[in-house]
């Protein structure tokens, strides 16, 4: 499965920086089953890696029941305009992508 | 499950070249067990020891009382206190009660947003983890079946 | 005595016999401004999420990044690519089929068919000689979603010229006869019972029920039709579901579309 | 001598409610009047799994032409069919006669649609 970019989107306010992340992802629970009955392997984001001007902020583990397309939102302080966040995400088969946004 | 997690050391490493100055170290590579937990006492136990857990309103978990649908429940926690370390999210109901956790750095405003699945209707709790103890917000949420046996 | 009978009698005469789709679309209308005096018609192309403030709440926190941006990206690609003969898309629409959503579906009089969107995209592609696309396609969903977007904020415009009144008239009639083993029809819930609860529902009114598709809904998660809508939601009333884009479901849509004439188009949207 | 049978409403209001609210169950009563019994009282022995299976796909078939094609039909025939082809005819007896009622009960609501669905246009 072709591996898709971060989409990601931010605003800034006041030194603050609000940023929205949809990773298309499917998220896959390793429980389900197909039509037919087989076991969809476990197939989840497990960690991300949130950058502001290389310098890691913050870094998230998620288990399996993160939903497909994981929505993601935090903040960052001291953030000004032409600042770089990179969202960089890691599953359990090893698969990684990543998005980066430049702050305006 | 140890093969992603060799790799995950590796990324780590990987990030420690890059400076990661901004997360306090011994941070790292907890969790991961506590995601393995079955039941809510063994992830408490997992992530705090015997660190006390107390309520707080000083921890806003934001979340449905009535899911729209269990796949895709929208959660926010987030809390003013002074020196947040982390966040956690936690679903009683679900098969890993652990859902996500959320390490912040020395600067990161303590404000997380994702959207969660629950198979069933379950108490849900949002953890702030700061140096002096951890504070919990808890919710329920009701999961329905759709209306016409949908 | 008599006379008023007389007059009562032909007044009741005259007024079932003007059921002609214009008259149709003012009783509609009429009726849920009655059944909701405080909400704007238009406003119902929320369907649920207009009738419930927790509900809503919760679907905006969902509109804030939501689930079929995806889709509207990956349509936009699917809409510029260019068929084996050098020829796309553009070619088969007017204003190379940018903002038309809203006036579909149409009576195509020479096929003497309702002509919606989906379809014509599948005649477009055999036109140029590409294989047609199955109708519950992801690939579908993504077309008509970026279709959709390209309409948002347009009003429908449905016509029914006289050719295209049989049609309009078998969906009115399959939106309002009760089917299935439990013997509901679609106005059952939505137009008699809409506002009111079925267990954990609530109904959703019928004006605004066209105007969001396709609609990435959280239980499929991905983008489906509204024949998608509609075909389970017979299944779930014990009458047997048809194939999407199938004659009655193409009749349905017809009436449904012109019975949501004059609202805003606000696909594709996300619904529970 | 057939014997009269009652279409049992009893399986099917439980599954009904457990699906739907109260008022799907009354009005699942009500289409349950719709069945007249109308149990043929021909003296032959009780006709064949196959002939029982044949007329209800008939009925199912006139009646989805309308397009008042039953779930519970259409499952029903599959499940009957599956039995005949598991060589356990009494049981697929069971199930066909059932499916024809369902049919026949799809068919007598096609009917009165028909004609009632006219009043509920608002005017």
């Amino acid at each position: 499965m072709a591996v898709k970019p971060v989409k990601m989107r931010g605003k800034l306010a006041e030194g603050v920086a609000e940023i929205k992340a949809l990773m298309p992802h499917p998220m896959e629970t390793g429980t389900r089953r197909t039509e037919a009955g087989e076991l969809i392997p476990a197939h989840f984001i497990q960690e991300v890696m949130c950058e502001h001007n290389g310098a890691l902020v913050l870094r998230a583990e998620w288990g399996t029941s993160v939903s497909k397309n994981p929505y993601f939102a935090f903040k960052v302080a001291e953030a000004k305009a032409g600042d770089e966040v990179v969202i960089r995400w890691l599953d359990n088969l090893g698969e990684t992508s990543e998005g980066r946004l430049t702050l305006k | 499950m140890n093969m992603n997690v060799s790799r995950r050391h590796v990324l780590r490493g990987l990030s420690l070249l890059i400076g990661v100055a901004a997360l306090p170290r011994q941070l790292f590579a907890r969790a991961t067990g506590a995601f393995q937990a079955k039941e809510v006492d063994q992830v408490m136990q997992q992530l705090f020891g015997d660190l006390p857990v107390t309520l707080s309103d000083q921890v806003i978990l934001k979340i449905p009382s009535i899911a729209e649908n269990g796949a895709v429940v929208p959660v926010t926690v987030s809390s003013d206190v002074a020196g947040v370390e982390a966040i956690y999210i936690v679903i009683d109901a679900n098969p890993n009660p652990l859902s996500a956790t959320f390490e912040l750095g020395a600067t990161s405003p303590a404000d997380v947003s994702t959207r969660v699945k629950m198979g069933q209707s379950s108490m849900v709790r949002g953890l702030v983890k700061t140096s002096d103890g951890v504070l919990m917000a808890q919710q329920e949420v009701k999961v329905t079946i759709g209306g016409c046996g949908g | 005595m008599l006379n008023r009978l007389m007059i009562m009698s032909l007044l009741l005469a005259a007024a079932s016999l003007r059921a002609d789709p214009p008259s149709d679309l003012k009783a509609f209308r009429a009726f849920f401004e009655q059944r909701f005096a405080n909400i704007e018609i238009d406003d119902h192309r929320d369907g649920a999420y207009a009738l419930d403030a927790a509900k809503r709440e919760q679907w905006l926190s969902m509109e804030d990044f939501p689930p079929y941006e995806i889709a509207i990206e990956a349509g936009e690609a699917l809409f510029a690519e260019s068929f084996a003969d050098g020829s796309g898309y553009v070619d088969c629409f007017e204003n190379g089929g940018m903002g038309v959503k809203q006036t579909f579906p149409r009576f195509d009089v020479g096929a003497n068919t309702v002509q919606t969107l989906e379809l014509a995209i599948n005649e477009c592609r055999k036109a140029h000689g590409e294989a047609p696309l199955d109708y519950a396609s992801e690939t579908m969903g993504a077309l008509t979603a970026y279709m959709a977007y390209t309409s948002r904020g347009e009003t429908f415009a449905i016509t029914v010229p006289p050719e295209g009144l049989a049609a309009y008239n078998e969906g009115k009639a399959f939106f309002y006869a009760r089917r299935g083993q439990l013997n509901f029809s679609c106005a059952g819930c939505h137009v008699a019972s809409a506002g009111g609860m079925l267990r954990a529902e609530i109904l959703s009114a019928s004006v605004g029920h066209a105007t969001h598709w396709p609609t990435y809904r959280l239980k499929w998660e991905q983008v489906g039709s509204l024949h998608k809508r509609f075909n389970e939601c017979n299944e779930q009333v014990g009458a047997e579901g048809l194939p999407e884009q199938s004659a009655s479901y193409r009749n349905l849509e017809y009436f449904l579309s012109y019975m949501n004439n004059g609202m805003t188009l606000n696909g594709p949207a996300s619904r529970k | 001598m057939r014997l009269l049978r009652l279409y049992q409403t009893g399986p099917l209001a439980a599954r009904v409610s457990g699906r739907c609210g109260m008022t799907a169950v009354v009005l699942m009563l009500v289409g349950g009047l719709l069945l007249s019994l109308n149990a043929p009282d021909s003296q032959a022995e009780s006709p064949s799994a196959e002939a029982v299976l044949a007329q209800a796909i008939s009925v199912y078939d006139a009646a989805k032409a309308r397009g008042h094609a039953w779930v519970m039909t259409r499952d029903g025939l599959a499940k009957a069919q599956g039995l005949l082809d598991a060589g356990d005819a009494p049981a697929a007896l069971v199930v066909a006669q059932q499916a024809l009622e369902t049919a026949e009960a799809s068919l007598r609501q096609a009917d009165i649609e028909a004609k009632s669905w006219q009043a509920r246009v608002p005017k």
